[in-house]
């Protein structure tokens, strides 16, 4: 038991437990607070895996945007309160059935079939650099489109707001 | 100093411990006198005197701001969420504090010397909106409700141009870690990244008015991420009681007030670093001069944290200037003025480079 | 587009003539006055806490009567006429004793109303401001000089005066009485029963 | 009247020297509400600007009851606002002081008589621990009702408060 292995555990269990009470709770808020755990759970695995920029950008788009903007529409939805939202779990027994021999299959053929290779951990490297030139040459045009698409929909977004408001004028 | 404190220590369990609660040593006693500082600079610039009577001139007034704060009775409301309103405290402070561990203090110390420093903090500035969304949330209190909305929807709008002005600057020094960035602008204060940075071409010159265009940007946009004046929406206290903080009392008021203050510091240390060399010394070392180089990490310090409370004291002096925006005059700032003029400044500062 | 940078100009540049008159305002000398160190003078007519010279005071209730929210009290026993009150120092002579003179503070309304009604100038206000309170009760001033001794010593003697002479005024009305009656009877011879009801003289006076 | 009493019945040090220093944090640092009701209040907000400067003696305005030390009941109170003052006081968290200041708040003032809509001292909801008076008193009146009640702080125990 070295100190990354107490760290990836202590990791592990927020993100586990706080993913379990995103799922069980019937509060829609304390689900959403909850995801912040859970991502957060997810950004120090990363960290240990050595994936610094990817950790950040989980930390950055999604504590800082996705889950904000969640929040947002969580609260400022109207009626979230009179609204009968079905959180709780419906038909347990098949669910547990169907669940459990998925999850059976699954892990049987992970454990089985796989050949897994155990290693030492390789000394962390920053990947940032690695993965801009990568970004910028091999990917460069998978990466335009994605801006295009990025800036498409943020135009898209931004002239139906504005149709919303010509016709509240009016 | 990781390494030091490991060889001292003997294990690194405890010197990991000690290297990450260093920043502490630091904020406790930077909240102190910036609280007191705030107080007196508002009285003198009010032609006030400030606090007095607590030792010679008001010294001790923060000390007793904080016994008399944690001898106060805690406050949860009935219809509050005890958890999380319980949480949300902690939670903004940790969003602070952990800014902390990027920032070069000097160029021994520093507390994760990754290669994403400057990433990061735009990353984990998100961390306290969350805390105060969820404050704001859990008091079960409609104004502290609006000051939580209204202070994530700050924060993450002038995250873009806070944003766009770091990606000019990566751009121009080609590094993302704090340290290198502040390695990078050493000697002298003409080879900060303000004056253009280290290099001796012609583009310097060129670069200087673009650079302060992007300081004042980026100033303004940290300005309103923690939350100051005249951007200080969330605790507008005509409007909205005390914001996000209405329903709370003693330590954990306490705590987002440590937060308020850790980020003052924080994003003036960060302004300091892109732009006015970090711990750099302004006229080369004294430990140089003298051959004594023990001596240059305590210099650097020195330098570290007056250029970041220098920013913290224009924030104050700001803040006893301008009244506060409305919230669509917010809006306009950052959408309409300073998302536009950093965008064309980052492509003006692209092709600076390139020449 | 003109307009846009005129606005952005003119925003930064308000912004800084604002911080340049901030920053010079950090440097001027504060005008503050530390209070329980250094006091001001206060101007000649301040109105501040009420005072009252019993020495001078003759009981007239003059000044209570003024009063718009009835702060003041007093009562007064008529002094006998033998006992000599002395004179105020303008000259008035005495004929009460003023057996309670109170002002309640906490009522007060610094109004100065009650200062130009006194015919002996005793009642006016000072310059005193500082004297807040533990105790609501506190703020009830008493000027009174006599004790309660006194002053029950002083009713009595009142009472007791006041007796007398309505006994005296009793026996000279039955007397009368007797001498209509017999009158009567003379007359009609039909003595009246009726006797006239003495009315009750008032037990103090006010002035 | 708990525990504490018990163990220390009789004053030792410890004790002692530690109720100094809170009592000194609280009386040092008395965070007021800002709240202002009338004509004493103009009065109030004169005491916090330049030339009395409350902030001398550590008294800071916060809005929200919950951070507050100390209300400043600054001038008439009406029936009406006597529920508000009222809840604003039990929101407040312990320990919490009240000054109150003018006539008005002492006893209803030039309206104990005939005001049909005033509340005759504001004592009648909350217990008040200085009475400044004067109507409305100068600022300095106002100074020295709060050094009475830093005088008061000082002579608190932490056994038994007092408010």
């Amino acid at each position: 038991m070295e100190l990354y292995d107490i760290i990836f555990y202590l990791f592990a269990a927020i993100t586990l437990l706080s993913a379990f009470i995103v799922v069980t709770s019937k509060n829609i808020v304390h689900s959403a607070f909850n995801l912040l755990f859970t991502f957060f759970g997810v950004t120090g695995i990363y960290v240990l895996l050595g994936a610094d920029f990817i950790a950040v950008v989980q930390l950055l788009v999604y504590i800082g945007g996705i889950l904000i903007l969640l929040l947002f529409g969580v609260m400022l939805t109207n009626r979230i309160t009179s609204v009968d939202i079905r959180t709780g779990t419906v038909h347990i027994i098949p669910a547990v059935i169907g669940i459990g021999i998925l999850w059976g299959a699954l892990t049987a053929i992970i454990a089985f079939k796989t050949n897994w290779i155990v290693k030492p951990a390789d000394s962390m490297e920053p990947t940032t650099v690695g993965l801009g030139n990568l970004l910028l040459t091999d990917y460069v045009l998978v990466f335009e489109l994605l801006g295009i698409l990025l800036l498409i929909a943020l135009i898209g977004a931004a002239s139906i707001a504005r149709r919303e408001f010509e016709e509240l004028k009016d | 100093m990781y390494n030091f404190l490991t060889e001292l220590t003997g294990n690194e369990i405890i010197a990991a411990f000690i290297s990450a609660m260093l920043p502490v040593v630091f904020i406790v006693p930077f909240v102190i006198f910036g609280v007191l500082a705030e107080r007196k600079v508002s009285a003198h610039i009010q032609d006030r005197l400030g606090p007095m009577r607590v030792g010679y001139h008001g010294v001790l007034q923060t000390v007793a701001d904080f016994f008399k704060l944690i001898q106060k009775e805690d406050i949860i409301a009935e219809g509050a969420d005890r958890k999380f309103f319980n949480l949300a405290p902690y939670l903004v402070f940790v969003g602070s504090y952990a800014v902390y561990a990027a920032l070069p203090f000097t160029s021994t110390y520093i507390g994760s010397e990754t290669d994403i420093g400057l990433f990061y903090i735009i990353a984990v500035s998100g961390f306290a909106v969350a805390g105060i969304l969820m404050g704001g949330w859990a008091s079960n209190n409609k104004y502290s409700l609006y000051g939580a909305l209204r202070s994530a929807a700050q924060i993450v709008s002038y995250e873009i141009p806070t944003a766009l002005v770091i990606l000019s600057m990566v751009m121009l020094t080609g590094t993302l870690s704090l340290a290198t960035m502040s390695e990078m602008q050493t000697a002298y204060f003409w080879n900060w990244n303000i004056f253009g940075g280290a290099e001796w071409a012609f583009t310097k010159l060129l670069l200087i008015p673009f650079m302060f265009i992007a300081f004042i940007i980026l100033y303004i946009s940290t300005l309103a991420e923690v939350n100051r004046l005249p951007f200080d929406m969330p605790e507008a206290e005509s409007e909205l009681v005390a914001g996000y903080s209405t329903e709370y009392s003693g330590m954990k008021f306490a705590m987002f007030f440590l937060a308020e203050y850790g980020n003052m510091f924080a994003v003036s240390a960060l302004v300091s670093v892109i732009f006015f060399g970090g711990y750099q010394s302004p006229f080369g070392y004294l430990g140089n001069s003298l051959g004594l180089q023990w001596l240059i990490p305590y210099e650097q310090l020195f330098w570290f944290a007056l250029k970041g409370i220098l920013f913290v004291l224009v924030q104050m002096w700001l803040r006893w200037t301008l009244p506060r925006v409305r919230v669509d005059q917010l809006m306009t700032i950052c959408w309409k003025y300073l998302i536009p003029y950093s965008f064309a400044n980052l492509i003006i500062i692209g092709l600076i480079t390139l020449l | 587009m003109k307009q846009y940078f005129k606005n952005t100009w003119e925003g930064l540049w308000t912004v800084f003539v604002g911080m340049k008159i901030t920053f010079k305002h950090l440097f001027v000398p504060s005008v503050t006055i530390q209070y329980p160190d250094v006091k001001v003078p206060l101007p000649e007519r301040v109105r501040n806490r009420l005072y009252v010279n019993m020495d001078d005071c003759i009981g007239c209730d003059q000044c209570a009567r003024a009063c718009p929210v009835e702060c003041i009290e007093i009562e007064t026993v008529k002094s006998m006429p033998e006992e000599d009150l002395g004179k105020t120092s303008n000259g008035k002579k005495k004929a009460l004793w003023v057996t309670k003179f109170n002002i309640d503070i906490a009522k007060c309304c610094y109004c100065q109303l009650c200062v130009f009604p006194c015919p002996t100038e005793c009642i006016y206000m000072t310059d005193v401001y500082e004297f807040s309170e533990f105790k609501r009760e506190d703020l009830l001033y008493k000027f009174s000089t006599l004790s309660g001794e006194e002053t029950l010593q002083k009713k009595e003697n009142f009472e007791k005066f006041q007796a007398e002479k309505e006994a005296q005024k009793a026996a000279e009305i039955k007397a009368k009485a007797e001498a209509a009656a017999k009158a009567k009877a003379e007359s009609e011879s039909k003595p009246n029963s009726d006797e006239t009801k003495q009315s009750e003289p008032p037990k103090q006076e006010n002035s | 009247m708990g525990l504490l009493d018990k163990e220390f019945s009789d004053g030792n040090i410890v004790i002692a020297k530690t109720e100094d220093l809170f009592n000194w944090a609280r009386l040092s640092s008395l965070w007021q509400l800002s709240f202002g009701l009338a004509c004493c209040a103009i009065e109030m907000m004169a005491t916090s600007a330049s030339h009395y400067d409350f902030d001398r003696f550590g008294v800071m305005p916060r809005p929200t009851p919950r951070q507050a030390d100390v209300i400043i009941i600054s001038g008439t109170v009406t029936l009406k606002m006597a529920t508000r003052i009222k809840r604003l006081y039990e929101q407040m968290p312990d320990p919490k002081y009240i000054i109150s200041m003018g006539s008005c708040a002492n006893c209803g003032g030039p309206y104990w008589e005939h005001g049909y809509h005033v509340l005759k001292g504001v004592d009648r909801i909350i217990p008040v621990d200085v009475y400044v008076p004067g109507c409305p008193p100068r600022p300095e009146a106002l100074l020295e009702g709060l050094l009475k009640l830093q005088e008061k702080i000082k002579n608190e125990s932490l056994r038994t408060k007092t408010a």
